[in-house]
């Protein structure tokens, strides 16, 4: 008979108020097995958990019960005050009389017996729990970043400057990302390269920091600590150890194809650096493209190379690596807005995306820096900009608010000022959300310096006229409709989860919301983790978001990162399946349900009729076991266990919580 | 049929007792009769004398891979004599890694199906000395004379549920397969018992059950129940009472079924053995019905390469609730 | 000076269309898309506006709603998915509600036109513009 | 005297005897014939020869609760349970009665008889039923039995065409008889009564048997005889003689029951220690055991085989493994 | 609701017994709370890891002890904390609550749902749409043991 001791909290009124706590721990008094049972009003507070050491010292209580909030918010706070007075942690349980009985039963006498009859369960569950000890493994210190934008390369400075080794996947043939199609960034308006180029060249340098573009992970197994990942480093048909980046073949291969980098609003070569500052400064080919790989003949670019580095034969390569923790850095998208039919884009070339649009400013951008239309080289005079579009939207688009379009949109407008003096900005906005150091001024100073007109209201419509764009929208203030003939149209595309998140969640085993933005573990607590231990997130992948947030995002990142692979050894789940291999008839059911790989065949020798015989019986690897409990289930002997939740403890708590007092 | 099984014997002998004396297996496993014509029982043939009383017959119903798992302890290489249902059994020992394939030499035999005696003596009304069979015919031999009988008329439940009489493994199939049956009415009395209203159902089990004496003889002849420890003696936790309560009952024989969902290989053997007739393969053929109508037709015991419907899964799965 | 009340109008609107005006934040995309804006004295997204803050005597003067063609491209546009050509039929209705005595009945007609329109468009007629 | 009941009259006579208390009678329930209670609809047959299920538990039920505990704090009370309503055993056929004596000595020729069998036997009234037609399993002759008489009874009944004969034997005989005597013929013919009843004896001589068969627990007889067993409890569950039962308590650390239930020392954990060891740890051991006990272990304590022929293992038995087989390889008659 | 819920037949209210995962359904119960939503206390929450950790012996044992209703509820398939449990339990549930209809319980008895941690309200929902289609039904006493509630053992 073990010698419990039940503590019952008042959660100042949040239990008390709804539960008759004496009645409770009258009744926790007359449980088997209970020999002293107490209430207080702050449980969780120090003087609370002191209480709790002390009756476990003068009672030498080895059984703990504590009817207080849920599992989910105190349970390692009392299982540490548990630890700290010499019991294992995992001989205390929790009943769950706040958020599942005090709020949301209205009176006394409906709360009060549930109460006591939650805390018979756990007092039942509690005889049967047995001392456990989480299994200990090495951390790999090395750390992995998947995507190369601004977090991902933030995260990797951070974390090598702290000692330890990084890789950084990047899917594009060079880093830089999103930041890197920018021209200026607000509200400073400092030139997005000055402030990321020499960032990108740190992370080419940095001893530290193994960069692995034109490459993404294919598999990731294992678990915190030690991930097993499969990267594929594509063919870049382009030495990179002999390549000098001269850039002389991409100067004469003769053949075109629409630039990503661009958004296809110009062409790049076959081969080709995706932009100039590109890092590594190493040309890829675009195997789809090239004449060779397509009709088998060219090669012009092999012919002109002075450094002999195009290599036709180069091979997919695929690297095996271990990671301690990983970084998910993959950025977003933007909306493709030509769902709406009322703003025409796609079908007159000069209604723009705001990223498209802000190429035009950039030097090396499709019109070289000058900001003209598409349709006739002519400066635009009349720019009329379009706030929300899908963002705000449950009807058609997102339902979230993409949080950078009003500043930047204010930017481009500013922009637009400084490179046509005599062209006019107007801006058909919801609502102008500037929360941020320095946004507000700088909206201000849009609508006040540079004589943009903010209009609140929408636009209804948009078609072509003579040589110009009839925008027809209403400003809501003055509930006039209003028409502007416009030389162009930018339209604020919502920022949109990457299309393929959900693979990248998949491979990873984190988890998505509804938009496919990766969730973190805690809206407010763990904004960087994912539940996935040793996974982390940061930047747009996780929300929209600007520079600065997704800068602080990565630092936060990294931070968990250093600290996790400064670890020797990490404290594995205590809670694992456990194999009774004397009844294990070796059937390896729990093996083809088992989510990690934990499960497998080991082979045993047995006496049996005075010989001794081999079997081949389950085993449980505790380091990989999370604990599901999905081969105990499947296991119709009962010889796979679950510590924690073993079937004896599940079956007290129903015999337990089926007798009615 | 039946003659040509008297005379199949002949063939069954020749094959075995040269691998025998080869020392090909150490052990076959066959039948012998009974103390009756209609009965016959398991015969462990270590030599050639051993092999005289080696019978095949219209009464070899009992499925003898079970002894698999024992005699392998103590034999190196076991002949068995498998009927259709038979192999499926071995399959299904197979697939839950019991036996192992190579230490055993499967001699198929081809059933035609097993004859009832208690149907025997039913139809034949007076006393019934004994039997003769010719082309499909079986002839009662009784105090008043002969009796002339469909022999498909006869054969024991679990046979005339049979969809594959042929073995589907064998080392050495002994006679020309009688190819798969059609059984179109197999969830037939499941299907009734479906329609009847919840309370009336459960009052038939109830009823049904209430006879179980807990022998266990439906475990212990079952392929599928294959545990060293059955749930049913574990003492921690104690998963199950001794006593005869409904509650028992139904605890003991739907947790059986349970364990069978993708497993139970649909031989009747449990059904067979029960001496008390409680209907289990109803709870069998139920969970086999409901299987096949979510997840997709599977027979267990056909392919152990096959995965059991429960060790895997489609993301699109249905459901046999709500899952708004 | 307007005191904001929830007015019998809204009410009756919401009952009648199912659509319910709090879920408007005054993009105005409604007004900018309607092709009828140039006759009428409130804008659409003011109708709602007005609704929420229950300015009813306002409505009653107003010609919008009898303006409104039900061409339903504010309810195709709309971002928060509220269908108004169905609110504003609604608030056709609670107006009608508040008139004295019958719209129109087969008085209004002559012989004629009694003979020639659809027997169904005139009980639907009656039945909706008359007490 | 024997008294006639007329088969239109039987009805009459099962409700009369059920108002008592309960009636156990040969009733057809599902495809099998058991010995249960009388109630209104069932399907008594008395042609039936042996029941699946010996009516062993009318005395000896498959489960009985005998005491009644709840703790409160360190308060431990106890309550037992017994059971004073007559009964009445009806139709029981000779092997099974001789099976019942054979009972009785275990629970009653000791010190203290046990209490809940001692309560049930006095309390129940036992109408035997002679045999007519023998079962091809039937072999009670092997063993001395007369299927047409059985002396243990209270009651002798006796099929005729036109229903029942009834001969009270006892006190409590006689007592049931007065209780029916309103619906007995009072002249009744006594011709077609005793039939000669002949029961296989599968050449068996029991004589044959070596007369310490314990010279024989080692004996190799015993590694073939065991492999077919299935290891399943039929033998034992439907066999008249066996009376292994088990005790388990039912219930938590706040209250709860305790009751015996029927063993078969058939099952692996039979016999079973605490510490895990099992003195019978495999199928071998088990079925030695049973026939043992049946052939060597009884008889040394009682004079007599335990075993009265009615048949049912050779009937039940899914491998056909049964004290036939046992007596025969034992020595007992040929083999083959 | 407490007055309703007592139940003449047996004197005692229905009692629902739910398995909530830890990582979807329990939260969403807790949301519950945080958010003071109500619903009936004749529903009692055990916890466990996972739906995949369900033994439908565990579900056998509540009716057997005097449950009248029981859940299983957790993540919705492909939201599992262990990637696969649920998808596991769809299949072994589904094939065993078929069975439990089979052998003679309302279908009602026994129901399995999909409650994610955002979804207090719905595990509300559930709770008070089940208990009433169990009060519908009345108490269960297939399966009971009346040993179990018998007076010795009942305080």
């Amino acid at each position: 008979m073990p010698r419990t001791g039940v503590f019952i909290c008042h959660c100042g009124t949040n239990i008390a108020a709804t539960v008759d706590i004496d009645k409770v721990v009258e009744a926790a008094r007359s449980f088997p097995g209970v020999v002293h049972a107490e209430d207080y009003r702050y449980l969780c507070s120090e003087v609370g958990q002191d209480l709790i050491k002390k009756a476990i010292k003068e009672h030498n209580l080895d059984r703990v019960v504590v009817g207080t909030c849920s599992p989910r918010m105190h349970e390692n706070t009392f299982r540490k005050a548990a630890a700290e007075a010499g019991l294992n942690p995992f001989l205390l349980e929790v009943a769950n009389i706040r958020e599942q009985c005090s709020w949301v039963h209205r009176d006394i006498a409906e709360a009060t017996p549930k109460a006591v009859a939650l805390v018979r369960a756990a007092t039942a569950k509690a005889a049967q729990n047995d001392p456990l000890e989480a299994p200990s493994m090495e951390v790999e210190k090395r750390a992995l970043v998947i995507g190369g934008g601004i977090a991902g390369i933030q995260a990797a400075l951070d974390i090598a400057e702290a000692g330890f080794t990084v890789d950084i996947v990047e899917r594009e043939p060079s880093i830089g990302g999103r930041m890197a199609q920018l021209e200026k960034t607000f509200p400073t308006l400092d030139c997005s390269a000055c402030i990321l180029t020499p960032k990108m060249v740190e992370v080419a340098q940095h001893p530290n920091i193994n960069l692995l573009t034109y490459s993404e992970v294919e598999q990731v197994n294992g678990f915190v600590g030690q991930f097993d990942v499969t990267i594929r480093k594509k063919a870049r048909s382009v030495d990179a150890t002999r390549c000098t980046g001269c850039g002389i073949c991409h100067e004469k291969c003769p053949k075109k194809a629409p630039a990503e980098f661009e958004m296809g609003r110009s062409t790049r070569k076959a081969i080709y650096v995706p932009f100039p500052q590109a890092v590594p400064n190493v040309p890829v080919i675009d195997r789809q493209a090239c004449l060779y790989f397509q009709k088998g003949r060219c090669q012009i670019c092999a012919k002109e190379c002075p450094a002999e580095a195009i290599d036709f034969e180069q091979q997919d390569e695929l690297l095996e690596r271990r990671y301690g923790a990983i970084i998910v850095s993959t950025g977003f998208d933007q909306m493709d807005p030509s769902g709406y039919g009322e703003y025409g884009y796609g079908q007159h070339p000069d209604i723009l995306t705001g990223l498209e649009f802000e190429r035009l400013f950039n030097a090396s951008g499709p019109t070289g820096g000058k900001v003209v239309r598409f349709s006739d080289g002519k400066p635009p005079k009349k720019v009329v900009f379009i706030q929300c579009v899908g963002s705000r939207d449950k009807a058609r688009g997102m339902n979230y608010c993409s949080k950078i379009c009003c500043m930047y949109t204010a930017k481009q407008a500013i922009l637009l000022k400084e490179k046509v003096p005599d062209a006019r900005s107007y801006i058909f906005y919801i609502d102008v959300r500037a929360a941020g150091k320095g946004y507000e001024e700088f909206q201000r100073r849009a609508a006040e310096e540079y004589d943009v007109a903010y209009l609140r209201g929408q636009v209804g419509k948009i078609f072509p006229e003579n040589d110009y764009l009839v925008v027809k929208g209403v400003d809501s203030l003055s509930g006039k409709t209003i028409e502007i003939k416009a030389d162009m149209v930018v339209l604020a595309a919502a920022s949109i989860a990457r299309a393929d998140a959900p693979v990248v969640g998949r491979i990873l085993g984190i988890n998505s919301d509804s938009y496919h933005f990766f969730n973190e573990a805690h809206p407010k607590l763990r904004p960087v983790e994912t539940h996935t231990a040793g996974v982390f997130i940061a930047g747009a992948c996780q929300a929209p978001k600007d520079i600065p947030d997704t800068v602080a995002q990565a630092g936060a990142a990294a931070a968990k990162t250093v600290s996790l692979l400064s670890k020797e050894v990490l404290q594995g789940e205590a809670c694992t399946a456990v194999v009774n291999q004397a009844e294990c008839s070796g059937c390896l059911y729990c093996e083809a349900v088992c989510p990690y790989g934990a499960v497998s065949a080991v082979e045993i020798e047995e006496r049996s009729a005075g010989g001794t015989i081999k079997r081949t019986v389950a085993e449980v690897n505790a380091a990989l076991c999370q604990g599901c409990g999905s081969c105990t289930a499947i296991c119709r002997s009962g010889s796979i266990n679950l510590k924690g939740f073993s079937n004896e403890q599940i079956l007290a708590e129903v015999d337990a919580i089926c007798l009615q007092c | 049929m039946a003659e040509q099984i008297s005379e199949q014997i002949i063939k069954v002998k020749k094959v075995v007792s040269q691998d025998l004396l080869s020392g090909r297996i150490d052990l076959l496993l066959g039948w012998e009769k009974g103390h009756f014509w209609w009965q016959s029982r398991p015969l462990f043939a270590r030599s050639e004398e051993d092999l005289e009383r080696l019978v095949w017959d219209s009464f070899c119903v009992i499925n003898l891979s079970r002894y698999l798992p024992d005699e392998l302890k103590e034999n190196k290489k076991i002949g068995v004599l498998v009927k259709g249902c038979d192999a499926r059994a071995f399959n299904r020992l197979l697939q839950d890694r019991i036996v192992e394939r190579e230490r055993v030499i499967l001699y198929g035999l081809p059933c035609p199906g097993m004859l009832d005696y208690a149907l025997l003596i039913e139809e034949a009304g007076a006393a019934l000395k004994g039997i003769a069979e010719r082309n499909g015919k079986v002839i009662l031999q009784t105090d008043e004379g002969e009796k002339e009988l469909l022999r498909d008329d006869l054969l024991l439940a679990k046979c005339r549920h049979c969809l594959h009489p042929d073995p589907v493994v064998y080392d050495q199939l002994l006679f020309p397969p009688l190819g798969d049956r059609e059984e179109l009415e197999h969830f037939k009395s499941v299907e009734e018992l479906e329609e009847l209203p919840a309370d009336e159902r459960y009052a038939y089990w109830e009823k049904e059950l209430s006879r179980c004496l807990r022998c266990y003889a439906c475990r212990q002849v079952c392929p599928y129940c294959s545990c060293l420890e059955c749930f049913v003696e574990q003492k921690s936790p104690r998963w199950q009472g001794r006593a005869y309560q409904p509650s028992e009952n139904f605890m003991f024989h739907l947790v059986r079924a349970y364990h069978g969902t993708g497993r139970c290989i649909d031989c009747g053997e449990c059904e067979r053995v029960c001496p008390v007739g409680i209907p289990l393969m109803e709870l069998n053929r139920k969970l086999i019905k409901d299987i096949n109508e979510l997840y997709g037709h599977y027979e267990a015991g056909l392919d152990p390469e096959q995965e059991p419907p429960l060790l895997t899964y489609r993301p699109a799965d249905p459901a046999a609730f709500s899952e708004k | 000076m307007v005191s904001i009340i929830k007015s019998r109008m809204l009410e009756e609107m919401k009952l009648q269309s199912g659509q319910d005006p709090a879920c408007c934040y005054q993009c105005a995309k409604c007004s900018a898309a309607c092709p009828v804006t140039a006759a009428m004295d409130l804008l659409p997204h003011q109708v709602i506006r007005y609704l929420q803050l229950g300015l009813e005597v306002e409505l009653l003067e107003s010609r919008t709603p009898w303006i409104c063609a039900s061409c339903f491209t504010c309810a195709a546009r709309c971002p928060r998915d509220l269908d108004l050509a169905r609110m504003m039929e609604g608030v056709r209705l609670a107006i009608l509600r508040r008139r004295e005595g019958n719209m129109f009945g087969p008085a209004n007609l002559s012989p004629e036109q009694l003979a020639k329109l659809p027997q169904q468009a005139l009980v639907s007629g009656f039945r909706k513009y008359n007490k | 005297m024997k008294k006639l009941l007329l088969k239109e009259k039987w009805p009459e006579l099962w409700t009369l005897l059920a108002h008592e208390g309960p009636l156990y009678l040969p009733v057809e329930d599902g495809s099998v014939v058991l010995y249960q209670p009388w109630q209104e609809g069932v399907k008594v047959n008395l042609e039936a020869v042996n029941s699946t299920v010996s009516p062993k538990d009318i005395f000896l039920p498959r489960e009985e609760t005998y005491l009644h505990y709840s703790c409160r704090g360190e308060m431990l009370d106890l309550e037992d349970v017994e059971s004073d309503e007559p009964v009445t055993a009806f139709a029981l056929h000779p092997c099974d009665l001789k099976a019942i004596e054979m009972i009785d000595r275990v629970f009653l020729n000791q010190d203290p008889p046990d209490a809940l069998y001692k309560k049930r036997r006095e309390n129940t009234t036992v109408v035997a039923l002679a045999c007519r037609r023998p079962d091809p399993y039937c072999f009670c002759g092997v063993f001395g039995i007369d299927p047409t008489d059985a002396p243990g009874a209270d009651v002798m009944a006796y099929l005729t065409e036109k229903g029942l004969l009834l001969e009270g034997r006892t006190a409590k005989g006689k007592i049931l008889l007065d209780k029916a005597a309103p619906l007995l013929e009072v002249e009744a013919d006594e011709t077609n009564i005793t039939v000669d009843v002949k029961t296989q004896d599968f050449g068996l001589q029991v004589g044959g048997l070596p007369e310490d068969l314990q010279e024989r627990f080692n004996d190799p007889v015993w590694d073939d005889l065991f492999r077919s067993c299935l290891g399943c409890g039929i033998c034992t569950y439907v066999c008249p003689t066996c009376y292994c039962f088990d005790v388990e308590d039912y219930g938590h650390e706040e209250g709860g029951e305790r009751f015996r239930c029927w063993d078969s020392c058939m099952f692996g954990h039979f016999t079973q220690m605490a510490g895990g060891h099992n003195p019978r740890p495999s199928r071998k051991e088990r079925v030695r055991q049973r026939f043992m006990h049946k052939l060597c272990y009884y008889p040394e304590t009682y004079g007599e085989i335990a075993c009265v022929g009615c048949g049912r293992c050779l009937r039940s038995c899914p491998v056909n493994l049964d004290i036939v087989q046992a007596i025969k390889v034992l020595g007992g008659g040929k083999v083959g | 609701m407490s007055a309703v819920l007592n139940d003449p037949a047996v004197g005692r209210k229905p009692l629902i017994v739910a398995f909530c995962c830890n990582w979807c359904s329990y939260a969403g119960a807790d949301l519950a709370g945080t958010s003071r939503m109500h619903y009936p206390s004749n529903v009692k929450v055990i916890r466990v890891p996972c739906s995949g950790r369900i033994n439908p012996m565990f579900v056998l044992r509540a009716f057997q002890r005097g449950a009248d209703g029981v859940l299983v509820a957790g993540c919705h398939p492909g939201d599992c904390h262990y990637s696969t449990g649920n998808y596991h339990s769809r299949r072994r549930l589904s094939a065993f609550k078929r069975l439990l209809e089979f052998a003679g319980f309302e279908p009602e008895r026994f129901e399995v749902r999909w409650i994610s941690a955002s979804e207090g309200d719905k595990f509300a929902e559930e709770m008070e749409a089940m208990t009433a289609k169990i009060m519908a039904l009345g108490p269960n006493r297939k399966m009971r043991d009346a040993r179990w509630q018998s007076k010795s053992l009942s305080k």
